[in-house]
């Protein structure tokens, strides 16, 4: 602000940005915020106006509003709105991210998760009060254990991680109650990170078995490990390399030999839906997560849920209230007998597990089976479509996930799977997961999901061809995203965890009105 | 069947073919066929009996049926006017403006994925970012993570973050916080082997055990490495924050608050009273009732703890042309680089909710935030004083309240609940034995005047 | 598509794109199609399932379904919202668009016009179940007539130039009623386009008053045109140059004197809002742009809403039916005596009408002489602060728009007002009117609206000096923008207004399965 | 007061001192005086009485204030469950899905200006563009307008480009064409001098005058410049189009068709028929009932009258670095450039409803447009059967029907639409006059058997 503004605190600069000019950096909502300026509106009660020092002892009452920011309705719309246009999602586009089943979320769920009906609830409503949000849970929890092949579910979880973790508690419950005092959970080398913090936080220790060289676990190794300390193993089916355990069935019983249980992280649910199930295998405990498998958005990293579906032997431990149905067609709830206690400051991520609900209605059993065929068949077609520019460290047939490597690339080009995840971001995709399944060099880990159309997967052969043919450059890439690469070190390095925690530069001081708040707290 | 996979026949055919192979079903050759389901309806299945298994769900609907499903489901549910809610207990009926729903609710944030490729999700990660700054500004403290769960596992990951720093494995938590947190802490101390010491309440605040025994008995293990208390805590009331700060030095221990981020409008900021860690429930700002869930659990803490943080962290960085850029940092204390010894399983989070809640927090700023909080507290205490004019009606405590208070009511308070339901209000939560007999009743800035003097009328009529 | 897809139709390429990368192109929606695809959904009826040839006569069905298109519901998603990516507007910045005042629109508003109760409601509901409806309807009317000082108003315009013919009809039906002839309708030089259209369309003759050296009405050539052939005059106050005609009552009374009306264009109201009325300036007629004063958004051209209030002379000739407030206080309709018949086929725009109501509702009379003050101040201040580096014509206190012209920075440097239009997109401004009103050269029309703050005033105004102080490479601006400067003389010359009409290229042989139309009609 | 205006008083003091002002009200310095309202609220006003004029509405509500006021007024219309909607009559009760909502709606489109400068309004101008492919398809003739205000201003412009291309002032209108779009038609013909001539129904179809009549008389401007038919026409009827070209041809007429773009997943194109314009009302794609509007007019013509088309017209053309690009093309028709001179004075249009038509149509495809007509026709079968069945309820008309029909009832129709909708339906449209005392029922894919005999059950009581 120059001048003719002067006296007024230099505030925002623009509320105009230039979202269709790609690489323009969007300011701050504190760079925005003019002191005075609001958006608030609150409705008319009609109740006396007592002032703060009238409601609050003088000892705890602040002196000074907490800063917070200070934007007009406009501007802050005009903010928000410019920052999804940094943003890639998949209504934008594909994201053939591994592990991850990004799949277009329906815009049915969307409605069904905004019904007044359900956002209006209190969750201490009483159940009587609450019979459709009872109903729905329960079915939901039927359904669910239809799918798996399992007895009983909590859907309080409410992410996969936090579904490890019960499952984990649910073990060592079990194991409890029968006075025994296991030690070891066992997972595969080729695990998802959060297997081995949940183990951890479980109160076991890790126990790896290595894959063998199809990639499966390796069962000889596996029944090396097992003894009576082992309380259970967690596994994934397909696993991560998206490859099927065919020796399931002979681990299951192995590991129920010794008396240990069998953990599904049902991850790679999206798979095998209609197709095979988990309780089928010799599962005891199952964890889903909904925003993979039911379409559940991903809202830039949650909230998901992470439903723990359990055999007969285990329910009664099942975290509660647990929604039932009665005689009477009553739905109330119930809290299992030995229950290891709750998991969630309510009823789980109810509104998620709506959204599931509904696709897994829209879907049924027919809709089910048809994703896992066409989850299979995009995934498998790409490993056929690929084999000639990538290396496919595990040609065979795959499920809904393929890892492809660059290490005869980076031999030859010194390209690495990170310039190619980089490329891909050029070519208008997100990038695939990289560097995991930690046991393959150079790993992208691809899963297209079935809502991915041929032509779709065409066009990322061909983007995927054409990087591996002109690596010059990738270092360099992306280069027409909203910002270049970003110096991630340099973020560690020098934390900037907050706008307040900038060093002042001199160009910021025309920001100073907002700066540091620590001499306001 | 649903309508989300676009692949025509003619193009399932043209792949399969490109594969060498003829049907669909042969895709499954490598699921070893006693595992394999059949398809259609016939035999028993569901669960695994007799017949040949099968998916023993009903078939696909069309969406018109299924939002006709959906909608009987939620006209089962007295919300809104049939239930005017007077509920709190950590879930508060507040307004959620249209910019907020409809600004956050843009599908580039509610479909995206974890801002793991920073160039392709600056969006996200600069909303974050501002959450980030918004929170510790709400907090006092200078670190705030991306979000955790909800309030209890909040709490959760505090405890454990203050267990990893002092190296002690008991924590001390107030009676005063939220019931079910408690219950939540506890429930995951199975697995961490935290102590969890709960510590009664006296007059609505806790009393805290005597500190030289503590210290005294030797045992170090038996010293707290956290002291837990919620301000304002379960029953309304102001603790005192001052007294806990000076409890958790003397046991250096470290203190964990537990705060009401819209009473903190007029509250001295638990920071600025010397706490070390600050959670709470993030629901009020930006997120609708919703039964529970999805809710935000807000989590913040001094610098010194920024390596123990739970979840995620973003940071500003810039890009290779010196453009400020956002990134998720610090990520080694995570579990996918960490594993086995990351300090937190945490993954999804609660990113969309956090959006929600930055933009709420925009949306009230600076001046809104403390007029919201006036705003509660002045109907806390119309309906409180309304309350205890009747016949009957006392207060729990004497202790002076902000958001929430409890009242002893002649009659059971789940009787109560039951009946004044009937008069179309939800009256409250009725508060477990540990807290005595009676009812906790939250008033946020959509009551007005007559719903109150309403209330208060009907529950004149069910106490009698 | 390459070999591996060989046999089936070659659709769409891609469903991924790149709205990041900023300037790829989206393709149609006929180049995703492949046919068989599809994203329909009905619900069940349980109804007999008769088909086509026993429903209708043979010699009326068709024999082939109609082609429209064949995208998934995933791909449809996907290729709209990467569309939203290529737009600019309110949402994202500014629009300091002359005449045509594009504020921001408030999202309660929005919230109102998606009720259900609204949205829901047949225009042939009866109306004692329809009694919300009347009453809003009947209300705004109410509340527009306080506005403009008339006495009574139609709601039944869709949009300014059909309020504008709709006033003409009633000036026609008024004289007609005295029996007067009259062929002639008066407008300003700087009037806008749709005024002399609906002129011609209202069955006169437009006669033109110049403007004088001041940029308003010429009193003595207006004098020197009235006569009794004159059936009334249509007036902007403030004018299109943003200036208040300050003669307007002895204008008012000249036309009154020879037996004509006053009609007032009322797409500059949002500067005397609460100021000033029509109605105590003489007018006789007034349309309103709900979607310039009101907030109504623009949705890209409309819908707006345009309804005309009148004086009690004029009130019996108003379309109907009006809804009316009964002595019961039911409301019902009612038909004007003499009125000049439909305008519309139902009510009107009725949820534009509500979003106008809403925004009434919130701002009430002291929000609207608010927003006319600041509308004021804010194109006032950009007068003084633009003078130094553009011409201003009419450099004089200003209403809530100015013109500014670059008719000295032609002279040195070949500036064109289209030039600085284009170069401001790169700034990430939307463009100001260009070229209009006729009478001024190089003509930039600047209306900022009262919802821009003065930070971005102040961005206006500097990336105005930096366009003017810079201008080379103007002629190639924008360069930043979806796509670069748009070859629309071609467009005309050689027309493709259907993708049917596209020349079939070699690279369109790909999607010919969807081609040329024209057989399968 | 509303909360759109950011400006601080601290910024307005600084924005007025720039300029040497004191105070906001000198800023209307040049409004004379006598011509000022007077702020606040003292005197009479309103409509120019006597005291200081002012502006007499109340002051501005909050936003829960507000919304609380708009529900109010919408649950005072009864709609969805609560009244069964039956009717039509050119406004019809379909499915919008959740895609066309949700996509069409976001602000991009619903905030975007005229996409009068094309390098930023690609997204709009490409939506169009495939807006104006969909309907050429539909009505089988090459070009169609970005959109006119509704069905009735449709039909206005068609009479005045048929006029304009033949020279001739009379249309002859069927009295199969909508009644409230012919209103429309006869209010505008006031000001542009056309005569209508309304021409009557037999048995539910036009029954044309003979043309030799109007050939012979040799009175050019009697003979008609446009001859105006509706298919299927407003009680259901199946028109002869072929007749009414042949017709046309005697005439030296243009043949303008009011088709019903949901019955046309059906039937022939008029263009394929030989409609030299179509005209339509697009409101049953994508659009809610809303009470009249905001609707879609639903403009398309041949070729050769592309310089006459009224309103706006995409056309794809290329950038300067060759990409293909869209702009609105052959501007020089428009009123900004022809002004007194030009075909029509539209400017602002419906393009929002425009595009949500487009996806809409999208959604449906070539197979769910057909499925979508095929539904409503089983419907309208069905109910037409159920009807005819109940004791005194007679067909109005024996011609064939397709989404709509009429019958005759034992008690006049008003009334009968009145009685049910106690029972819970709007029943359909009582018939004026000219076509003899009916009730025209209209049947959407969306009313399942269930509603249908639910409805034949009411009426059956009702009409006793
Ligand atoms: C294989 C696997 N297991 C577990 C998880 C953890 O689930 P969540 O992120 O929901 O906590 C993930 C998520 O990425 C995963 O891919
Ligand atoms: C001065 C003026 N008059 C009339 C109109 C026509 O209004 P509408 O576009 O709503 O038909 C406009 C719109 O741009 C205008 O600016």
């Amino acid at each position: 602000m120059t001048a003719p503004l002067a006296g007024v605190p230099a505030a925002g600069g623009r509320a105009t940005s230039a979202p269709l000019m790609g690489r323009d950096e969007e300011p701050t909502l504190f760079e925005l915020s003019s002191p005075g300026r609001s958006a608030w509106s609150f409705r008319t009660t009609n109740l006396p106006e007592w002032d703060a020092a009238e409601l609050v002892p003088a000892e705890h009452l602040r002196s000074e509003p907490a800063p917070i920011a200070d934007a007009s309705e406009r501007d802050l719309v005009a903010h928000f709105t410019r920052l999804t246009h940094r943003q890639y999602s998949v209504d934008l586009g594909a994201y053939p991210l591994g592990s991850c089943t990004m799949k277009y979320n329906p815009k049915l769920c969307d409605d069904a998760a905004s019904l007044p009906g359900l956002t209006g609830a209190h969750p201490a409503t009483p159940a009587h009060l609450a019979q459709g949000w009872l109903e729905l849970l329960a079915d939901l929890a039927d359904r669910l254990c239809r799918i798996t092949g399992m007895h009983d579910a909590t859907l309080q979880p409410p992410a996969g991680a936090a579904g490890e973790l019960t499952g984990l508690l649910l073990m060592r419950a079990w194991h409890a109650e029968a006075g025994r005092q296991r030690t070891k959970v066992i997972i595969p080398d080729s695990a998802h990170g959060t297997n081995p913090a949940s183990v951890t936080l479980g109160g076991y220790q890790t126990v790896t078995v290595p894959s063998d060289d199809r990639g499966c676990v390796d069962l000889a190794a596996l029944r090396e490990r097992l003894d009576e300390d082992v309380a259970g193993i967690m596994l994934t089916n397909p696993n991560t390399l998206g490859l099927f355990e065919e020796d399931i069935a002979e681990m299951a019983t192995a590991v129920h030999e010794v008396g240990g249980l069998l953990y599904y992280d049902g991850a790679n649910l999206n798979a095998i839906l209609g197709v095979t199930r988990p309780g089928d295998m010799g599962f005891d405990i199952v964890h889903m997560n909904l925003h993979k498998t039911f379409a559940v958005p991903h809202g830039g990293g949650g909230p998901g849920a992470g439903p723990v579906a359990v055999s007969e032997r285990l329910a009664p431990y099942l975290p509660g209230p647990l929604p039932e149905r009665g005689e009477d067609g009553e739905y109330r709830w119930r809290m299992p007998e030995r229950s290891i206690g709750r998991v969630h400051s309510w009823h789980g991520n109810a509104l998620a597990l709506a959204r599931a609900y509904s696709y897994i209605l829209a879907n049924g059993a027919d809709g089910l089976r048809r994703v896992a065929e066409v989850a299979v068949l995009n995934a498998n077609w790409l490993r056929h479509r690929l084999r000639a520019s990538y290396d496919v460290p595990f040609d065979r047939p795959n499920m809904h996930e393929l890892v492809v490597s660059t290490t005869s690339l980076k031999k030859a080009s010194g390209l690495r799977a990170l310039d190619v995840a980089k490329r891909l971001l050029e070519e208008g995709f997100h990038a695939p997961t990289v560097y995991f399944p930690l046991i393959v060099d150079e790993a992208l880990m691809i899963e297209p999901t079935e809502t991915e159309s041929p032509q779709t997967l065409e066009a990322l052969a061909q983007a995927l061809e054409r990087i591996g043919a002109s690596p010059e450059g990738a270092k360099e890439a992306p280069r027409t995203t909203p910002v270049g690469r970003v110096d991630e070190a340099r973020a560690a390095r020098r934390l900037i965890p907050t706008w307040d925690a900038r060093p002042l530069a001199a160009t910021d001081a025309a920001a100073e009105h907002m700066q540091a708040p620590s001499a306001r707290y | 069947m649903g309508h989300f996979v676009p692949h025509t026949d003619a193009e399932i055919d043209a792949m399969l073919e490109f594969m060498g192979l003829s049907s669909l079903d042969e895709l499954f050759a490598v699921v070893p066929e006693g595992l394999r389901l059949a398809v259609g309806e016939d035999g028993e299945g569901g669960g695994g009996q007799a017949g040949p298994r099968h998916l023993d769900i009903p078939d696909g609907l069309s969406e018109p049926d299924v939002a006709a499903e959906m909608e009987h489901l939620a006209a089962r549910n007295a919300v809104g006017a049939e239930l005017l809610c007077f509920a709190g207990g950590g879930a508060y009926d507040h307004e959620v403006p249209a910019t907020v729903r409809r600004v956050a609710m843009r599908s580039e944030f509610v479909t995206a994925y974890t801002p793991y490729q920073p160039e392709v999700a600056q969006g996200v990660l600069q909303a974050l970012f501002e959450y980030q700054t918004m929170l510790a500004r709400l907090t006092g403290v200078e670190i705030a993570n991306a979000s955790l769960y909800d309030g209890a596992s909040a709490c959760v990951e505090a405890v454990n973050l203050a267990a990893a720093a002092t190296g002690r494995s008991t924590a001390w938590v107030s009676r005063g916080v939220n019931p079910n947190w408690r219950d939540v802490v506890r429930t995951f101390a199975a697995g961490s082997g935290h102590e969890v010491v709960e510590v009664d309440l006296h007059d609505g605040v806790t009393r805290w055990p005597d500190t030289a025994t503590a210290t005294s008995s030797g045992d170090r293990t038996q010293q707290p490495g956290a002291v837990v208390v919620q301000y304002p805590n379960y029953l309304g009331c102001l603790e005192d924050l001052a007294g806990a700060r000076r409890l958790a030095d003397e046991l250096g221990a470290l203190l964990v608050v537990a705060f009401d981020p819209v009473a903190a409008g007029l509250l001295h900021s638990p920071g600025s009273l010397g706490a070390d860690v600050v959670v709470g429930e993030g629901q009020p700002f930006g997120t609708p009732l919703s039964f529970g869930g999805p809710y935000l659990g807000l989590f913040s803490c001094r610098k010194d703890h920024v390596r123990r943080l739970p979840g995620r962290l973003v940071g500003e960085t810039v890009d290779t042309e010196g453009r400020r850029a956002y990134v998720t940092t610090l990520r080694t204390r995570e579990q996918d680089i960490r594993r086995e010894k990351a300090s937190s399983n945490v993954c999804t989070n609660q990113t969309l909710i956090a959006v929600c809640c930055a933009v709420q927090l925009a949306w009230l700023g600076t001046t809104g935030l403390r007029e919201l909080a006036l705003r509660c507290a002045r109907g806390t205490r119309y309906a409180r004083e309304a309350l205890l004019r009747l016949d009957g009606v006392e207060p729990l405590v004497g202790t002076p309240v902000l958001r929430e208070f409890a009242v002893r009511l002649p009659v059971p308070a789940e009787m109560a609940v039951e009946r004044m339901a009937d008069e179309g209000f939800l009256a409250g939560i009725a508060l477990g034995d540990e807290y005595g007999v009676g009812l906790l009743v939250a008033v946020t800035e959509r009551r007005t005047r007559d719903q109150i003097d309403a209330y208060a009328a009907a529950l004149e009529k069910v106490i009698r």
